[in-house]
């Protein structure tokens, strides 16, 4: 595609523009896609696993609230999220919910991540075999014990790969966030079409950036499953 | 050692174990034998107390649980100690290599020093005869060494009862022998054991009482000798036919 | 030589020996891009029909070149893409003409002159005139006119997506003022009424000229278009239309 | 969420809007929102399975095209690929490559579905133990019809849960088709805000539309879940 | 009715069968025995061509198949559908009911009509003690009818040798009675059959010859009672000595 586009469309001066460009663009994936992914990833994770626990907890009030959280964020648009946290909030009137946009993204992206986490992490618990509780619990230890020593480290190496699929997305979801005025590297793209006028150009850029911030998540994802699958046959 | 009262167990409607009572001395060794379904699994999962009877009491060596009253998770744990459980399939913590396996009851129940810890890994590890597995992970190990650091595991706790699951029926025949090699060495040492098993030579030349479990019942007991050669009930003669067809 | 006309060229050298004119008129369409979200030049009604000031005016200009006027809506980026691609043919939605824009596009005759009102905050007491944008955060259109004056006051951009969303974030209270298009800001007093948080609290008569936007590639369409815009000045069609959603007439300085 | 903001802060002004943007919205919803995500998710899985079955064949230059188009769909933001489709491909001065807006719409969206759903039916396919191809091929089937007649059914069982994921997501993501002239439901929530001036009003009911469909479509989850689950253990 | 000749077979650099060749007549039951790792398994697999040997060929009833040569994806389906292949862990299809499993050769492979393939079926399953479960799905049946629906499944497409791998190891000790005598009955009948399994009782009663491999060889063959009882081979010595204890 790339190859196609350079050989029959390129002027030089949309060489010109893609070279103006990159800088801008580079800059909005530095100070804020990457930041913003990587904060509203972590926390995510933290209210995932909070949530996922809440769900197989057997107790009817927090999985209760864990589903209808979950329920809630995975049917609705993040769009909508985003909007809510940052205007509805920002509207009721008290200062501490006027969030800042970088703030607001955060929120609206860790309760997003912490949703859609929580899933993939419940079924990779509850992907471990029986036999690794009653085992854990043979010798003594109490649930927490087992949780924290054996069932969540070989959760983890289960839900890796899915993870890192959820990350990566994040990656790119990030570009909402031009909608509450971060100005992360989709909001870049959008100013320069603004004053060169070549969406297509530039958004495509803006594409192949992300495509290798991706690329290079996939090479460290893979490392990352290598390390984990120490201990497993193959 | 071991006092069994009146157990009773259901799951659902399905009655499981009915009202069952089982001495055990200490340094006696039982064996369970039984058709599938039997209940002879749930019978040592009580002793356990992976499951919780509805009814009865357990008590071994000082400590007594009582089911009919409430019984804190504390206790349980407690109690719990009492006795090592060897599964029918290992249940290896997999990202542990052998010796951090036997280890992590030691470490993170009893709160023993790491390097004491090991050190008595290290000892019961050589012991199964397994002291040149000890940095490999289960899944570098075959069934029957498998289930020798499942062994070791289960000792590392120290318990005053060992409990064991038809602890060879997963092995390749020819590695039944490593674990059964094992478990005499146990019984000779004098510790006290409970053990769901079809192997009859083990039996015949290790335990001093094998009981037969017939639907939630203990149907007849008695010592390997009379058990297996002149059975009294017509159940206990229809199954040892059948297994040794 | 710019970039537009890279990107579109594929488009004039369809049929080489016609213009585009000429092949517009064979099939007796115009397509015209518009935002359709920008009230009261280009929305929809409560029948969810497309009106508006400029989707009429664009109406009537298809009835003097006797084309039929289909309307394509999107976003305002977008709206770029589509014009330089041929997905449509002219851009009806108050474009103001600057300098940058002439560069790449070529535009009519003007049918707006509108001029810039200062928005703030009803219980904000700092913001009265245009000079008190010195050091404040105004929210703007990324390419507008607006922009650009509440610049040259002193005012820091928080660039937004277009009039919405700066409405939104000045009764957000998240910014201090906007410099936005005095119809505009109008039609949004009145439908907001009493519970309006703003108001408009200063008026910039240097006006602004809007026109309809093309291609470069498109001369001869241009030339019609600004010729039935020039009829309807004269006709007084225009400033009919202007009234009936303005009450004035913006169609002339 | 709701009830909060129903008992604080709708005015009847309010309620009002909220009633008359209900038909136009639910008019986007039947005439675009829905058709496109039938469409599009129809296609997805044919696209899906045919990747899959390129990326397991063996055949170096199969597994190779499955590899790049995966990537390239995965790496980008869906944004991109619409403007790619709509806007770049139009522009290459070839008719057939001048799609209508919604056409353009089912082509991204199916490429993307496409690219999601391969990796979620490969992995279902590579979940099916190997003594199953074994079994089948003992008794004399060939490889088309060891897949059809025995993997393909069970690993259709393994993929319902995440392809309905997909499938839910797809829903929200037809948003975008906004972008290139498809007046989907959040289109009509743009135009509906663009006279009203109450975007979090009319964003939270849009939210909420959504939100219905996706419980819907979870219910119908559920449904088809127990139905393929009739042969297995429970 | 079976002729091997000189079949060779390696993993990567591991050879696992060095050089066999095995003749069987037509009606006789041949039993093999041999450790973990020998090669058993990978002798049987190669019969039924799920393995393609380096060297070497395969001659069942009238067809050959030289794997020194190439050999098209459609000969050795054709050369496939002379053996039935029973697998130590069924490897029965989930979403088919019993009687499906069985149709399903017939149907798919043969181009039976439904009808007839039905019809074929319940009779295979009514002799293998099944008619009453035919419509349900697997998971709803103990192991051993598990392994008899797997054996219908194998006859189902007439094959002219039943080939087993360990078709009872899996089973709870009471249930592998159960398919054995299936199995017992199959050779009564006059079946050729190559069975890879360590019940001694089984290979006594029914094997016309048994065949003790080790490390990809054929160490040592013979009739049952006289490779049980004077083995030859000191290979052969120990390892009987390990399973029978
Ligand atoms: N968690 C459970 N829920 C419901 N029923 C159960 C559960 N565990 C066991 N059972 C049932 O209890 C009965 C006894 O099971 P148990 O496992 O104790 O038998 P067993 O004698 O060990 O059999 P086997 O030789 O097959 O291991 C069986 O009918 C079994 O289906
Ligand atoms: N697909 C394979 N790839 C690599 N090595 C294999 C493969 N299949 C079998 N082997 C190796 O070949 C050797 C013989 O295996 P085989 O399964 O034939 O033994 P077996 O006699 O059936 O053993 P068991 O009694 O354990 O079933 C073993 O060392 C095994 O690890
Ligand atoms: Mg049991
Ligand atoms: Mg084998």
């Amino acid at each position: 595609m790339k190859m196609f586009l350079l050989s029959s469309f390129l002027s030089s001066e949309d060489v010109t523009i893609l070279q103006d460009s990159f800088l801008p663009l580079l800059k909005g994936v530095l100070s804020y896609t990457i930041p913003l992914t990587l904060i509203s990833f972590a926390i995510g994770l933290i209210l995932a696993i909070t949530t996922a626990l809440f769900r197989i907890s057997g107790i009817k009030v927090l999985s209760g609230i864990a589903r209808v959280y979950v329920s809630i964020i995975r049917g609705t648009p993040l769009l909508v999220q985003l909007f809510i946290v940052f205007y509805g909030l920002g509207n009721l009137g008290i200062e501490a919910l006027k969030f800042e946009p970088f703030v607001g993204a955060i929120i609206a992206f860790s309760l997003n991540t912490g949703a859609y986490a929580s899933e993939t992490i419940r079924a990779s618990i509850l992907s471990i075999e029986k036999g690794q509780w009653e085992a854990s619990s043979s010798i003594g230890m109490s649930y927490l014990q087992s949780l924290r020593r054996v069932i969540l480290p070989q959760a983890t190496r289960v839900s890796v790969p899915p993870l890192s699929n959820s990350f990566i997305g994040l990656v790119k979801e990030t570009s909402l966030a031009s909608t509450i005025l971060v100005s992360e590297m989709f909001r870049k793209a959008q100013e320069i079409v603004a004053t060169t006028y070549t969406p297509l150009l530039v958004y495509v850029e803006a594409g192949a950036i992300y495509w290798v911030i991706c690329f290079l998540l996939s090479v460290l994802q893979g490392r990352i499953e290598n390390r984990m699958n120490r201990y497993v046959k193959t | 050692m071991i006092n069994m009262n009146n157990i009773s167990k259901q799951f659902g409607d399905l009655v499981v174990l009915k009202d069952i009572s089982l001495q055990v001395e200490q340094g006696k060794v039982v064996v369970i034998i039984g058709p599938s379904g039997s209940g002879k699994t749930t019978l040592l999962r009580c002793l356990n107390v992976l499951e919780r009877p509805e009814d009865g009491s357990i008590t071994i060596d000082q400590q007594t649980l009582k089911f009919s009253e409430k019984v804190s998770k504390k206790e349980i744990r407690e109690f719990r100690k009492q006795t090592g459980m060897v599964f029918q399939t290992y249940n290896l913590f997999p990202h542990f290599t052998a010796v951090q396996n036997v280890m992590e009851g030691p470490i993170t129940v009893q709160k023993v020093a790491k390097a004491k810890a090991r050190e008595k890994a290290v000892d019961i590890l050589t012991k199964v005869g397994l002291h040149e597995k000890m940095e490999v992970y289960p899944y570098q190990l075959s069934g029957g060494q498998q289930q020798r650091v499942g062994i070791a595991r289960a000792m590392a706790i120290d318990p005053k009862v060992m409990l064991f699951d038809e602890p060879t029926s997963a092995l390749d025949p020819e590695l039944v022998g490593e674990v059964l090699q094992v478990m005499k060495k146990l019984a000779a040492e004098g510790r006290t054991m409970v053990v769901v098993t079809h192997e009859m030579s083990f039996a015949k030349e290790v335990a001093d009482e094998v009981l037969f479990m017939d639907n939630g019942m203990i149907v007849e007991r008695g010592e390997p000798s009379v058990l297996f050669e002149q059975p009294k009930e017509e159940r206990t003669k229809q199954f040892l036919n059948l297994i040794k067809q | 030589s710019s970039v537009d006309e890279e990107e579109s060229s594929s488009g004039s050298d369809q049929s080489s020996d016609k213009s585009l004119y000429e092949q517009i008129q064979e099939e007796g369409v115009l397509t015209v891009g518009t935002e359709g979200t920008y009230a009261p030049y280009t929305f929809h009604n409560e029948n969810d029909e497309l009106t508006g000031y400029d989707v009429e005016v664009a109406k009537e200009i298809g009835k003097r070149l006797d084309l039929e006027i289909e309307f394509k809506e999107t976003k305002w980026d977008s709206m770029f893409a589509g014009l330089n691609s041929n997905r449509f043919d002219m851009i009806a939605n108050q474009v103001g003409i600057k300098p940058d824009r002439e560069e790449k596009y070529s535009f009519s005759v003007p049918y707006t002159y509108t001029s810039a009102v200062l928005v703030a905050r009803k219980d904000n007491n700092d913001m009265q005139s245009f000079e008190d944008l010195e050091g404040a955060v105004s929210a703007q259109s990324l390419t507008s006119n607006y922009a650009d004056i509440a610049k040259e006051y002193g005012a820091e951009i928080q660039s937004v997506e277009g009039f919405n969303p700066a409405m939104e974030l000045l009764n957000n209270d998240r910014v201090d003022a906007t410099v936005n298009d005095r119809l505009s800001v109008l039609d949004y007093l009145k439908e907001k009424g009493d519970q309006s948080k703003v108001e408009i609290v200063a008026k910039e008569d240097n006006a602004s000229e809007t026109a309809m936007m093309f291609r470069q590639d498109n001369p001869e369409l241009v030339e019609a278009v600004s010729g039935a815009l020039k009829e309807m000045k004269e006709d007084g069609t225009l400033e009919e239309i202007s009234n009936e959603w303005f009450n004035e007439d913006v169609s002339t300085q």
